[in-house]
């Protein structure tokens, strides 16, 4: 049985869950397999940092959590800092590039990045972010067939806000597929801003 | 050269720094009222070692967790019972139950109305953001009609209830309304509170953007903000029959009761000293020296 | 009887225990719900407030657990299908109606997304630690039925079982998930409404003036009437004759508790719900329900890889306990070996059933999450030794 | 003549903007940087203005700013 | 010759005779509130069939034992919420709650209030007795002041709720008080309720001579009937404010709250056929065909 | 610490077991009391209410269960001693308070005079049926201690007894009269007070500033500070830390709830307070509790006089279950014959001790009345057969 | 001329007065015989006078009395 | 170990409950013996029927409840019928003699009759007829020392009321003294009052 660990993971407000969400419906009901979605709150329900489980598989999944993920994404420093060293060698890891500085070169692991915030802010949302990083995630990765994930896209938002949501699965894929060529090892990220007054 | 007179803020003191920060969302409400009790316990000169906090459950109910005093974390909607049984045990305390109003008022209903009955030394704080926040937006008992909560998906239908009508029909001996705009005025009535006997009880709307403006299109914590400013009318002594709140109306502040019942302690006192005379032993006296073997240790 | 299709949501879904619990009830008819908010099983009755009117029937949240917890039963009197939805706190605080619906052979269900305890205690992580509560939380005798989902397309079976059993035994049953299973999302499967066997309400054929209320069938169990129809009836929680009034003394109580419990206990094999594995040629079995159970699937795996006999026994149905079952177990196996989200409670079941006559040992866990399969097979392999 | 002044945790900070609105004086603007969480914090755009009334004190949910008067001794 | 017209007691088609002699006391005023009652039923003709009687525990929470309607002897203090539970169920039910002060304003204020809130369609009868009797005399939080009780042994010195006020703060529609001396008065109002629709109160004072009058040398049943009639005032429309009980000072009846709040149940529906349209299944009209497989039997 | 001389009435005294009870409970020093009335309980808090006011304290009617349960935890942390006292339907009220205590280590005391249950059940006739629930009604895991007395006399003495291991322990102590004990009215001894010692209250010898609430002692339990003394301390019903403030996570959870257990565990051997006559040379061991004890001896006497060689075991301490002596017993008898006024729960207890060591054979019996010797006797005569 | 009349079960009974206090035309009176309960339950004292109302009735708690009226036919 | 049975029982409001205590207080303290009393309830606590149950001993007693009674005190006609047939062969039965007519002649028993309301209501308070039913007992059965019972009627009763039920007490106790001597198996009671309207 071949079965794939996926975590995704960022703070709360980012769409983290629905991302997940929409992965495992894809491979569920798109692909006819099986997936399980856990996730991890912080303590308070509110705020702070928000994580997903995704286990797909061809059967259905028994152990439900993920421990070495092939695919990390991650949208905060704080998920990049905390899972990063969870990745199994050779795994891919997917950063928010406007997000995360990576604290020092990745040799073992395949690392992509994304300016998906920026890229929704494009669309006129920033909300749509999880959705972009969706698309780029199917692109990268080939995991799932990208209409299953389009279907699963439009399955899982409110009817208002699809096409929206669909263009920004569009952006993000497509992004994936510029990028997905170029092994981008040394992703560096803009300097986050910090105070002292 | 300037001096600094006041290098620190206020309300630091009263606060568990080392739990800071705390778990409100940007723009809640709740910090703001902790910010006028923390003014008001410095205006009233209350012993800070003789007041104690007593929350139920709820984003509300994390109040007592955060003061630094002696604190207390009960149960879901308990709040007031345990606080009863708290200053019938040490009378020198200063007793303020901190809670939200589903704990107050959906759940814990009962044991408000019974304690505005007593007329017990308390000092009820609810901070009304018209929801359940903690569990995620449900409605509460002082949600507005047509407003939109997890549990009503296509709109609150229930009435809701008019919290100082309530309090003042139990037999609350003070009750005002505020909203968090009115920082000065709520932190006026918190002092008057400490100063007063009996059952007191002060309501407080505050915004909670994450959970019930979000879902209502409401905007966010500012929003609220300036909407309680512009839709605020002060009414001092208003009858409470006319204060019951609607989602976008006018909302009546002010101090509506202020009346002088006799206090529980003190009615009990009384009843006793007339039955017993000398033979009544006031315990108030030796909640001092509690007879559980206190110093001696184990 | 066929279920209603207005209640069932055929297809192929992709979503978590609380939601799939949700469509489990519909699916079972039931068309009335009360509740209070509590996490983390909110979403059972959030998702049934949308659904609802659509449909039929009516959600409604009330004040408290314990007002949620009768009002499902006068809704059941009333002639509904009706269940509440709550966590340990409130599951505390159902507890005087739950001994109310046992008494008054009340059909509903409860259900407790189980969280760690004992008070507020982790209010979003799970725990399996209200299980003896399930079975003894009310005062007094009575027996239940508790039933225990390890996955969202259980959390819709079983639900159906679960109302199924409360109709046909007259009974409050307990749904005792826990919270990764009510969180955690997978596939859910709905079937046709055709598919969807359900047991009518045990209603009377007799006609108004011909009803003693709480007369019992062969099976020990009554027929009910509801209110409206003219029966003109009494309903009482005091100890009471077959007519349904107050008889207070001791032989009434007799005659009445010992009903309402063997009722239960003479259906224990048709209740024992469970899943087994390769428990025949075992040296140690594994017993566990809920989330629990695919922990310790892992472990097992792993226990087999290195050569080690290791059955695996899964309670569906935790009460009425599967003594019989047990006692199977522990006389062809050397060890049980019991890993559940508590510090020990249904192992315990297990050193009574099992009598001494295998080795039983407990693998607690104070809950907050799960345990690590390393933990589980540990045991196994000193249970082994 | 400055007569306040305020001193910000820009780390507590969640960035509501109710300092901003109610200072009397219009003091503050959020600045248009972030905290490490994300957020954007109060800085002081006309410091000449504060009078130390500490209002945005009272207001800030986050116990992140308060205003202090100071006194002009020596000058 | 003379023909006889009435052969029977009115009262006497509405009890189960094989449960009489019921468990009242001599001079309990309980009884007398049947009979009223059972007037009631009659002048209003409502299906007898579609009358539920729901009761909690106390002396008065026998009623429902007694009386041969589909009843319901629920938990102490629950009434309200099974009721409410009942009623949703099955809208067609005319749904009465029938209590003692304790059960429904002690362990059952909390439902009692928000069931009020709500405007749910029940008609709520409260006989006050001043007392928890079932249990053998003590302390009700309607024990007037210095009354003596087994938890009182000194005399009460806890204030008393005033029930009406409450019920009318909360939301009642329709709020009365009278004595079990207004047999007339009290048939006619519970007839008014039942042509209402919404949460409806009464409450009717009754004598307990058995455990509140005696420790309180207040003499038997009579003797509270004729102090009714002579310190009965009747005031329609009184503010309820203005009519809390003492001891031994007068006694305000009347009708004193009679408005129009819409019900629960119509709420609700105006609500979702707002939002769903056609979409919106009214189960009002399921309720008579239950879905759980009724007549099919096991 | 010696008893106040203000609540003791040292004398010799004919009144029942609730009197006694209350009796003991002012002579342990409880100073406040929060109660709702119930039958067949409520002569306690009368008395309380009666006594209270010339000693020198203060007794609440609460407006239910809900309230009383926590206002006595209030009132210990303002500096008092405190019980509640109720029966069955109150007690099921009470299970949410009862994890807060054991989570918040508050010192108390819970009385429950036992009717017949479920639900109202028989509200003026016994049973021992709410056993299981003292143990295991409320949700999550925790210990708990329990008590049973079976005379007036005892009722004084043990609740002395309940509130020192209350204090000793820090923990919620359930005293599980029933009926017959509570109403039966008798000699009762009450020593002067300088003869009745008291476990103190914990108090922490900490400054405020030096004190973490929750850190710990040796014997694992922590001492423990009073509001108003300046120490500002917190506590929470949450899953929390040494400091008490909430700490949600599964190590937390690990180490905070295995403290709570392994205090009272570790403690088993020194609050297992029982009777025992004749077990060592016995063929059949009576195992009971409270006023069916009284009952059974009669029973042991008729067997005796036949012949046989019967041994008397009597809990005193219900829980946590002497499981060491049930073993000790088991691996001396043929059988344990275990008689209680409930349709079978300890004896579940004792088959899990005993382990299939000794034949158990269960007396039960519904309540409402006591056993007839003679059923027990049978019992008796069945198991050493 | 007689226009009503009373029923009263005795044994049901339990002689708390109210049927004689408030019958309005004073009709009755407690007897001084005992049930078997051992209570006095009432009489007609003037049975001419009473018009049927039925007060009795309402005002008694055990069920045990009741009027109704009589009509003079064929007379 | 001498154990003597006494079953008490009336209707609800006679102290029954109370005549009991006084017996067993008498015992226990003023005796320095032991005594049980317990109590059965009809299923309600008002009206109705009232027994109470006096285990009276020089040794602790274990088992609560009197089987077969060595004397019984019926106040009610009730009380008469269902507690009779319990007596012990040669047991002592005192009956309230305007409450109960006997059905049968007890040959097998010692009946004594004393009509206790009847005096009580001579002292001005039909209440104290259980006080004057205590005095009856302790001179007929001669179980307990008449001070004992004294001190005990004296340490039952409210301080106001002290003086009423010592008057009682002795009133019943001088009557048992005359009594005693004759055995009255033939005590025949008026007949009770009985209605047909
Ligand atoms: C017995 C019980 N029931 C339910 C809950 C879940 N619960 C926690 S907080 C809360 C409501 C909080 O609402 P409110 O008091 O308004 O506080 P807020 O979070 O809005 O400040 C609920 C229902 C609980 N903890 N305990
Ligand atoms: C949970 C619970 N608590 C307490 C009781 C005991 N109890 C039964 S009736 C009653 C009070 C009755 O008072 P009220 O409602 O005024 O009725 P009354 O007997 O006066 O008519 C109480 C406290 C109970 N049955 N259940
Ligand atoms: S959810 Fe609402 S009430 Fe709770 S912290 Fe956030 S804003 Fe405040
Ligand atoms: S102290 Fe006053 S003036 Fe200065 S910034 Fe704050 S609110 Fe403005
Ligand atoms: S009020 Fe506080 S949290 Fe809000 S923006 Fe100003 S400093 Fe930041
Ligand atoms: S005790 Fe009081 S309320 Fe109860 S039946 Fe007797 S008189 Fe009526
Ligand atoms: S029917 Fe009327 S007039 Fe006749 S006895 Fe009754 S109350 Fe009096
Ligand atoms: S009112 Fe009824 S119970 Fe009372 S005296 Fe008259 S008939 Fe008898
Ligand atoms: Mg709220
Ligand atoms: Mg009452």
């Amino acid at each position: 049985m071949s079965l794939t660990e996926i975590r995704i993971a960022g703070f709360g407000g980012q769409g983290v869950i629905l991302a997940a969400q929409v992965v495992g419906k894809a491979a569920c009901i798109y692909q006819d397999g099986y997936a399980t979605m856990t996730q991890s709150f912080g303590p308070e329900a509110r705020g702070g940092s928000s994580s997903a489980q995704v286990v797909i598989a061809s059967e259905p999944v028994l152990y439900p959590y993920v421990t070495r993920p092939d695919v990390l994404v991650v949208m905060s420093q704080e998920a990049y800092t905390r899972f990063t060293p969870e990745l199994k060698d050779g795994g891919m890891l997917l950063v928010e590039e406007d997000m995360v500085r990576l604290s020092q070169p990745h040799s073992n692991l395949k690392v992509y990045g994304v300016p998906a915030t920026r890229l929704a802010e494009e669309l006129g949302k920033r909300m749509v972010l999880n959705i972009v990083m969706v698309g780029f995630f199917g692109a990268i990765t080939g995991l799932l067939p990208q209409e299953a994930l389009r279907q699963a896209v439009a399955d899982s938002v409110p009817a208002a806000f699809r096409e929206l949501n669909l263009r920004a699965f569009e952006k993000g894929y497509e992004y994936g597929l510029q990028k997905g060529l170029e092994n981008t090892e040394d992703v560096r990220l803009l300097p986050l801003h910090s105070f002292d007054e | 050269m300037s001096e600094v007179l006041t290098p620190v803020n206020p309300v630091e003191p009263f606060l568990r720094a080392e739990r800071m920060p705390h778990i409100w969302c940007p723009g809640c409400g709740i910090g703001t009222t902790v910010n006028s009790f923390a003014r008001a316990l410095i205006e009233s000169k209350v012993d800070l070692d003789r007041v104690a906090i007593v929350s139920g459950i709820g984003c509300t109910g994390r109040v007592a967790g955060y003061l630094k005093l002696d604190s207390f974390h009960t149960t879901h909607g308990r709040a007031i019972p345990f606080a009863t049984g708290l200053k019938l045990a040490n009378p020198a305390l200063q007793v303020v139950v901190y809670s939200g109003d589903g704990d107050l008022f959906a759940i814990g209903g009962n044991h408000l109305i019974h304690a505005a009955r007593r007329n017990i030394d308390l000092k009820v704080i609810c901070v009304n953001n018209l929801i359940y926040a903690m569990t995620g937006g449900q409605t509460a008992p002082t949600t507005p009609g047509a407003a939109i909560t997890t549990t009503a998906p296509y709109g609150v239908y229930e009435p809701a209830f008019n919290l100082p009508a309530l309090a003042e029909a139990a037999g609350a001996s003070y009750v005002a309304r505020w909203t968090t705009f009115h920082v000065r005025q709520m932190a006026r009535s918190m002092q008057e509170v400490f100063a007063k006997k009996g059952f007191c009880f002060i309501e407080v709307l505050s915004p909670c953007p994450t959970l019930y403006q979000r879902r209502n299109k409401m905007g966010d914590g500012l929003d609220a903000m300036k909407f309680y400013k512009e839709h605020s009318r002060t009414r001092n002594g208003a009858p409470t029959g006319e204060v019951g709140l609607t989602r976008d109306g006018e909302i009546v502040v002010g101090k509506f009761v202020d009346r002088d019942r006799p206090e529980f302690r003190d009615l009990m006192r009384d009843r006793f000293t007339h039955q017993l005379g000398d033979r009544y032993v006031d315990d108030a006296e030796m909640a001092e020296h509690p007879h559980c073997g206190g110093e001696d240790g184990a | 009887m066929e279920a209603d299709p207005r209640g069932v949501l055929t297809g192929v879904h992709f979503i978590d225990g609380d939601h799939a619990c949700c469509e489990g009830a519909l699916a079972a008819g039931a068309r009335f719900a009360a509740g209070y908010p509590i996490t983390p099983s909110t979403e059972v009755v959030e998702r049934f407030a949308s659904r609802i009117p659509t449909i039929g029937g009516t959600f409604i949240q009330m004040e408290d657990e314990l007002a949620s917890s009768i009002a499902i039963l006068g809704a059941v009197w009333g002639g509904a299908k009706a269940f509440t939805v709550t966590s340990g706190p409130g599951f505390s605080l159902m507890m005087e109606h739950i001994g109310y619906a046992a008494m008054t052979e009340t059909p509903c269900v409860f259900v407790n997304v189980q969280r760690g305890g004992p008070s507020t205690g982790l209010p979003t992580l799970p725990a399996q630690a209200d299980m003896m509560q399930a079975r003894w939380g009310s005062h007094g005798d009575y027996e239940i039925i508790a039933l225990c989902p390890n996955s969202p397309q259980e959390c819709f079976d079983l639900m159906i079982e679960a109302f199924n059993f409360s109709e046909q035994y007259r009974t409050p049953v307990m749904f005792m998930m826990d919270e990764v299973v009510g969180h955690m999302t997978e596939k859910v499967v709905i079937p046709a409404p055709d598919r969807i066997r359900l047991y009518p309400r045990r209603h009377t054929r007799k006609a108004p003036g011909e009803l003693n209320l709480y007369e019992p069938e062969e099976d020990l169990v009554p027929a009910m009437a509801h209110a409206g129809e003219g029966y003109r009836f009494h309903v009482t929680g005091l100890t009471h004759d077959e007519r349904g009034y107050p008889a207070m003394n001791a032989r009434a109580q007799d005659r009445l508790i010992g009903r309402l419990q063997e009722k239960i206990r003479r259906a224990a094999e048709s209740l024992a719900l469970f899943e087994e594995e390769a428990v025949e040629e075992a040296d140690v079995v594994v017993i566990s329900y809920g989330i629990t159970s695919r922990v310790a699937q892992r472990a097992i795996d792993m226990a087999r890889e290195s050569g080690l006999r290791v059955g695996k026994f899964r309670l569906k149905t935790v009460w009425p306990f599967p003594d019989a079952h047990i006692r199977r177990l522990a006389a062809g196996a050397r060890a049980l070996v019991v890993p559940e989200l508590n510090r020990g409670q249904i192992v315990r079941e297990v050193e009574r059933a099992a009598a001494g006559a295998a080795r039983v040992v407990g693998v607690p866990h104070a809950g907050g999450s799960v345990h690590r399969p390393e933990r589980i097979l540990e045991a196994i392999r000193e249970a082994a030794a | 003549m400055q007569r306040g002044s305020v001193s910000i945790l820009v780390e507590r900070c969640k960035g509501c903007g109710f300092c901003v609105e109610f200072c009397p004086t219009k003091v503050l603007a959020l600045s248009s940087a972030f905290n490490s969480k994300g957020y954007h914090p109060p800085h002081m755009v006309k410091p000449e203005k504060c009078s130390g009334c500490d209002l945005c004190g009272m207001y800030c949910p986050d116990f992140a700013i308060y205003g202090w008067k100071v006194t002009a001794s020596g000058s």
